[in-house]
């Protein structure tokens, strides 16, 4: 069964159809990529599926909910979680508070319990603080831990992205474009945990302009034109489609 | 007079039984403990003093404080007080100053604002050391009443029109009797009565029926409903009335809507830069009608700016009719070239009777100074015009009875002042003082007692 | 009570807070900042036209032209000291310089210019139609007698005139053209080859010589002090964000819209209600803002 | 203040403030309920006059603090609230006041309600403007305070025109009943009273209450991404802020008797933007330590004035030439502000 689908998406700015009767599914654990010339509505896609724009026309399901129009916020409590294609670090907060302000469940992100330091806060802080860390560590930002995120590079910055989504534990990750200025070293290290994420469990939808790193890392391949679907299938299947090929020489 | 030779307290000891030490907080405090309990009601006490000042023979100094209105709202009108103030100042000082010591005007800016007004005079009452405040405008006064009720100190001021005061301030009749008194004293007429000159002249010149125009601070409202009162009580009625912002570019709408009611006569009571231009408005829209101007408005630069139309308006002005203003204008035009305007003969006159208080009093403690207003300004001693002649007077023995500027400044119970109100017409591109409504026909309006 | 009467006084208001407002907004439109202290330039304008009309010989028109040079000159000169500095600090920053410029500037004014009010010696002339018949809808009449003084023309026929010019500036004029360009996008403009450093100069100046205009309009009409642009400033902040900040054209609208309700206002809300039309100004613009915050232009406001 | 870590797990933030707080108001007590009496040297007073105040702008500051320096909020119409705070008061506690209406009821009630009134004036406004970006909000929020302002000054039947409403309870002066005594026992409860606020603040934004705030200043969107409310923090950020402010305005309406539209003038928010911009935003004890630097100065300058070579009427102005200088100058050359981080607040220096 399907964790995320998307019926008959269809989304206009100013004239311009940058979805056009969209539907396209992901089933529970599937590692999927979604690409498409510049301007073919990847972007608009996953904004509309995460809540930050609302779509003219059409559902969107999660885990056969419906949850077309609902807030980024209500998204990733309900474990839907997404990165940008231009990375939206906190700069003004440092590597560790950018991890930790993922950490769902906090109640000390309430007035009561932070004015008066409850107990429970403390306990479920020192959770945050244990399971940010490890993060960090493992995204190996812990020398950076303490600077602000303003002063990472750019690939730093797309694993800090990944840190603090991974804070959210999600059933299902959207990535925007994650090797985007990154270098080829970086590029693969990110691919290999995605694919471990994935391996865990976790269902991953990845944005990606450049084939190469995306179709050696997916399940299968959607593409997009004028926002509309244009193929799915296996990368190896979509590679070798006529469409597909005219639509990127094309470009 | 003897019984307050010693140095006194600024501020009443209420209350202090059994109190113990603090000792050495912060050594900037003193504490008193206990000694002198239930003193209740003298307001007496001793103890330290803030002022400069001490009794007996001359002091070192003299300072009177003057909150003034260098920027904010009403800035435009300091100048002129602060001349008047200036020059009487010099006028006293010139005459040897009272008690042989020259007297000192520390003069600081409130922006017409209260909070700022209450810093102001906190620091010249305590740190300049000034025995008298000769400033405050009423938006200030009424907010800061029982501050100023706390520094018991007098404030002898030439601005403030407001009905506030009618019932609130002076020595309520017991100059010696510190215990009723409420330290504020204003020697300009207030809005009550001389806005009830007006009215008369209004209903004398057969106008029964009126529109009105007025701005919405304190000073202009104050001033239509001192004039509405008597007027109504008399059997004038108000066809229309029109509340407008200070400041605008134009007045236009409001004069349509103004004229859009059936009257004869409109009253103005606008601050004089609005009134010009809600005046060439008028003019330019050529509403007619018998022009009334608030007593403010009957100045050179009104006729200039709002032209021939004017012709025939009249002011009614309360300022300028005391039986000495002569003197002071002598005075005033040789000590700059600010524009004389309502408020400073009552500057001239405060300076004059603050002075004279002390003398009499033979010190200048604040509440030597409140003993003595009441004296020095009504009764039956002989009438003096200037400093120089009262101080010789009061060097003879004699009691004086200053007769001032802006009026006789023979203060009420409530440390207010009577005058006869002056009517000017405009006519040939000026302002031409057309009849004087004493102040007996002007007293008629107003209750004894309530003013 | 004439409704066209109220009409006309609206338009004529609505003329001196548009030349204004064109400034401001293309100030917001080209620099992206919220002037406060613009109201200071209306200020400076109307006291240079007032020096050169109280001690040269020359007639009052010329006064004027050189009211809006000075406050061109004085535009550029205050924005290369305090804004073009900070021109990268995004713009909280920008209007809060602003405001403390603004209130340096009015105070510095009144340090060396006194505290009276002055005023220009002009003469008007009314010329009145009558017999127009009243159109009665209750107690309104949607026509009925009417006047228009000299100074009304002289006031609406400047703003009409600002306007033609404006739009020829615009669209034939190269630096107009770059001036749309970079109202649109920077970025964009600055790829074409646009010197976005001359064109923020030349928006600078043009503002400076309408806030010199609209001084000098307001200074006729009522006296010029310290607090002469201060007091309108809102009104003209209200226009320019009514009619969409940035949009020249929306902040004409917006300032005759903002000058008809000040006007409609006073003349016909119910007696109690009459001392809110000083008000009137901010809750429009506040109504706007909560309902439409991109204005009447309708540019995207979009957050991210 | 330590950037690594905003919430010490061990000892809490803010209990220096607390307990300090606790201290003054103690002192306070005992000098207003017990028949202890001080007399200060009278050139003191005013700068105790100028002590309170600046007590009870600390409360407006700190407020402000957490709405801008925080969240993010630029709001310019914080005399708004603390407008609306001290009328409230004014009107549900004075007896027979000259103008306006006055209901007489006892100051504790009047005080939660000023807090009250305050805090439902800033749910509306904050509930239409906070989704505004930062340069709008701050023009709404203005416009508002200007809307206030004229409300006050033309409804006299209600608010007292320009008179204001007099004859308010003044508790402490009453309690304590000499000058002397009350003007000591009203600083210290207001110093506490603004220590309390700088511990709740503090406590708040150490919290991860406060990491959450930081994070919509730097970021909406993704703030959202990760699952917080952006609008609910911003509103209750902007409400908290003016809740601040109208307790500020009820003690500052029972500390003075009386509140008039002069109190309330755009000067109040802009002598609290200086002063949270010179201590540097996001920093409680900066901000406070940057309104002492601007009120200390504006202080200092009264007294300037014999030993400046201008008159009196220069003076006025150009002191205030010099307040709007500063505005400038620190936004240019310490954008962050003297005690703020230059790098948390995303400013060049």
């Amino acid at each position: 069964m399907s964790l995320l689908a998307v019926e008959n998406l269809g989304k206009e700015f100013g004239g311009l159809r940058a979805l056009d009767d969209l539907s396209v599914s992901v089933d529970r654990g599937e590692l999927v990529g979604v690409m498409g010339p510049n301007g073919a509505g990847k972007s608009t896609f996953f904004n509309c599926v995460s809540g930050v724009v609302t779509p003219d026309e059409g559902r969107v399901l999660l885990d056969d909910a419906d949850v077309t129009g609902d807030s980024p916020e209500a998204l990733a409590r309900a474990g839907m979680v997404r990165t940008f294609q231009h990375t939206r670090e906190l700069e003004t907060m440092t590597v560790r508070d950018n991890v930790r302000l993922a950490a769902p469940g906090q109640p000390g992100e309430r007035t009561l319990p932070a004015l008066l330091r409850t107990g429970s806060m403390r306990d479920r802080e020192r959770e945050v603080r244990e399971r940010a860390d490890e993060l960090v560590e493992a995204f190996e930002l812990d020398h950076l831990a303490d600077e602000y995120s303003g002063s990472l590079s750019g690939g730093q910055r797309k694993l800090l992205e990944l840190a603090r989504v991974l804070m959210l534990d999600p059933d299902l990750l959207l990535l925007d474009e994650p090797f985007a200025g990154v270098n080829p070293t970086l590029t693969r290290e990110i691919a290999e945990r995605i694919r471990a994420l994935n391996d865990d469990g976790m269902t991953v939808v990845v944005i990606e302009h450049e084939l190469e790193t995306l179709t050696e890392l997916v399940d299968r391949l959607v593409v997009l034109q004028q926002g509309s679907l244009l193929v799915e299938g296996d990368p190896e299947t979509v590679l070798s489609d006529e469409r597909v090929i005219e639509a990127y020489l094309g470009e | 007079m003897a019984s307050d030779n010693g140095k006194t307290t600024r501020r009443a000891v209420l209350k202090g039984v059994g109190a113990g030490g603090l000792v050495g907080m912060a050594g900037c405090l003193g504490v008193e403990g206990g000694g002198e309990g239930g003193t209740e009601g003298s307001g007496e006490g001793t103890g330290t003093t803030g002022g400069s000042t001490s009794g007996g023979g001359s002091p070192d100094s003299i300072v009177f404080g003057q909150p003034a209105a260098q920027t904010g709202q009403w800035d435009f009108l300091q100048p002129g007080v602060s001349q008047a103030t200036d020059a009487a100042l010099q006028n006293i000082n010139d005459a040897g100053g009272p008690l042989d010591t020259e007297v000192e005007l520390v003069r600081r800016d409130t922006g017409v604002n209260p909070q700022e007004a209450r810093t102001v005079v906190t620091q010249l009452v305590e740190n300049d050391g000034a025995s008298a405040i000769l400033g405050l405008f009423s938006s200030e006064i009424n907010p800061l009443w029982d501050f100023l009720q706390e520094q018991r100190t007098p404030v002898v001021t030439p601005w403030p029109g407001s009905t506030f005061l009618d019932t609130r301030g002076g020595d309520k009749g017991t100059p010696e009797n510190l215990d009723d008194d409420e330290w504020v004293w204003r020697t300009v007429v207030g809005d009550t009565v001389h806005t009830a000159g007006n009215a008369k002249r209004t209903l004398d010149e057969g106008y029964e029926t009126i529109g009105v125009i007025n701005g919405n601070t304190e000073g202009e409202r104050s001033y239509v409903e001192g004039f509405l009162a008597p007027y109504e009580a008399e059997g004038g009625s108000v066809a229309q009335r029109v509340e407008v912002g200070l400041g605008e570019s134009s007045y236009q709408s409001a004069l349509e809507r103004l004229f859009g009611a059936d009257f004869d006569a409109f009253l103005v009571s606008l601050p004089q830069e609005s009134a010009i231009t809600m005046l060439s408005d008028w003019a330019d829209g050529g509403y007619g009608g018998q022009p009334v101007l608030s007593d403010t408005l009957g100045t050179q630069a009104v006729i200039d700016q709002v032209g021939d139309a004017l012709n025939g308006a009249w002011a009614a002005s309360p300022g300028q009719s005391g039986p000495n203003y002569d003197t002071f204008e002598q005075a005033f035009q040789s000590a700059g070239d600010a524009e004389v305007n309502a408020w400073s003969p009552p500057a001239w006159d405060a300076m004059h009777v603050v002075a004279l208080a002390i003398e009499r009093a033979g010190e200048a403690t604040p509440e030597a100074i409140e003993r003595n207003l009441g004296p020095v300004s009504g009764g039956e001693g002989t009438a003096v015009s200037t400093f120089a002649e009262g101080k010789e007077a009061l060097a003879n023995g004699e009691e004086v009875n200053f007769e001032g500027a802006a009026t006789p400044t023979n203060f009420t119970r409530h440390g207010n002042v009577f005058g006869s109100v002056t009517i000017s017409v405009a006519k040939n591109g000026e302002f031409t003082e057309a009849e004087v409504i004493p102040a007996e026909d002007v007293r008629g309006f107003v209750e004894e007692g309530e003013y | 009570m004439g409704l066209l009467q109220n009409v006309i006084f609206g338009l004529v208001t609505g003329s001196y807070i548009a030349v204004a407002a064109i400034g401001f907004t293309l100030v917001y439109g080209i620099v992206n900042m919220i002037n406060f202290a613009y109201g200071e330039y209306l200020t400076v304008g109307a006291f240079v036209g007032l020096l050169t009309a109280g001690t040269l010989p020359v007639p009052l028109p010329v006064a004027v032209l050189v009211a809006m040079v000075g406050g061109g000159v004085a535009s550029l000169v205050l924005a290369r000291l305090f804004f073009t500095p900070i021109n990268h600090t995004g713009p909280v920053p920008m209007l809060l310089t602003s405001i403390g410029l603004g209130i340096a500037l009015r105070n510095l004014i009144r340090l060396v210019a006194g505290r009276n009010a002055r005023y220009f010696d002009t003469e008007t002339a009314t010329f009145r139609l009558t017999g127009v018949p009243d159109v009665s809808v209750g107690p309104f009449d949607l026509l009925g007698d009417f006047f228009v003084t000299s100074e009304h023309l002289v006031v609406v026929g400047c703003a009409v005139g600002v306007f033609l010019a404006l739009h020829g500036l615009l669209t034939r004029t190269d630096v107009g053209i770059a001036m749309r360009a970079m109202g649109d996008d920077e970025d964009l403009a600055r790829v074409r080859g646009v010197d976005t450093q001359r064109i923020r100069d030349s928006v600078w100046v043009l503002a400076g010589v309408l806030a010199g205009l609209a001084g000098v309009l307001v200074a006729i009409q009522t006296n010029v002090s310290a607090g002469t642009g201060y007091s309108h400033i809102l009104q003209i902040l209200a226009a320019a964000i009514l009619g969409g900040a940035g949009s020249p054209y929306g902040a004409i609208a917006g300032s005759y819209i903002i000058g008809l309700v000040l006007s409609l206002s006073t003349a016909f809300l119910p007696g109690g209600m009459a001392e809110l039309s000083s008000a009137m100004a901010f809750l429009i613009l506040v109504v706007v803002l909560l309902v439409k915050p991109s204005g009447l232009a309708a540019r995207e406001v979009r957050e991210a | 203040m330590s950037v690594a870590d905003r919430l010490p797990l061990g000892d809490a933030a803010g209990n220096g403030a607390l307990l300090l707080g606790a201290v003054c108001v103690l002192l306070a007590a005992v000098f207003a309920l017990t028949p202890l009496v001080v007399s200060l040297p009278g050139s003191l007073y005013v700068f105790f006059e100028v002590a309170i105040l600046f007590a009870v702008y600390g409360v407006l500051v700190l407020g402000l603090d957490l709405q801008y320096g925080h969240t993010g909020l630029v709001n310019f119409g914080h005399v708004a609230f603390f407008a609306v705070g001290a009328y409230a008061v004014a009107m549900l506690s004075a007896r027979d006041s000259f103008a306006g209406v006055s209901l007489g009821l006892p100051w504790p009630v009047a005080l939660a309600g000023g807090v009250v009134v305050a805090a439902l004036l800033g749910a509306a406004v904050g509930a239409t403007s906070v989704r505004l970006r930062d340069d709008f909000l701050a023009v709404a929020t203005l416009a508002t305070a200007e809307i206030v302002h004229s409300l006050f000054v033309s409804f006299e039947g209600v608010f007292g025109g320009n008179v204001g409403i007099g004859s308010v309870p003044q508790p402490v002066s009453d309690l304590a009943g000499d000058a002397d005594t009350a003007m000591l026992a009203t600083l210290l409860l207001f110093g506490g009273v603004t220590l309390f606020t700088l511990a709740a603040v503090t406590r708040l934004t150490e919290a991860p209450y406060g990491r959450v705030l930081r994070a919509i200043r730097a970021d909406e969107l993704v703030t959202r991404s990760v699952g917080k409310s952006v609008l609910t923090y911003k509103m209750q950020s902007f409400v908290y802020g003016a809740a601040l402010a109208g307790l500020a305005g009820g003690l500052f309406a029972l500390y003075t008797g009386a509140v008039a539209p002069g109190y309330f003038t755009i000067q109040v928010t802009v002598t609290v933007w200086i002063g949270m911009l010179l201590g540097g935003a996001a920093n409680h004890r900066g901000v406070l330590a940057g309104l002492a630097v601007i009120m200390g100065l504006r202080l200092l300058s009264r007294f300037a004035l014999g030993v400046m070579p201008l008159s009196a009427d220069a003076f006025a102005s150009v002191r205030l030439v010099v307040v709007g200088l500063i505005l400038v100058a620190v936004i240019r050359y310490r954008p962050a502000g003297l005690w703020g981080d230059a790098e948390e607040l995303g400013v060049d220096t």
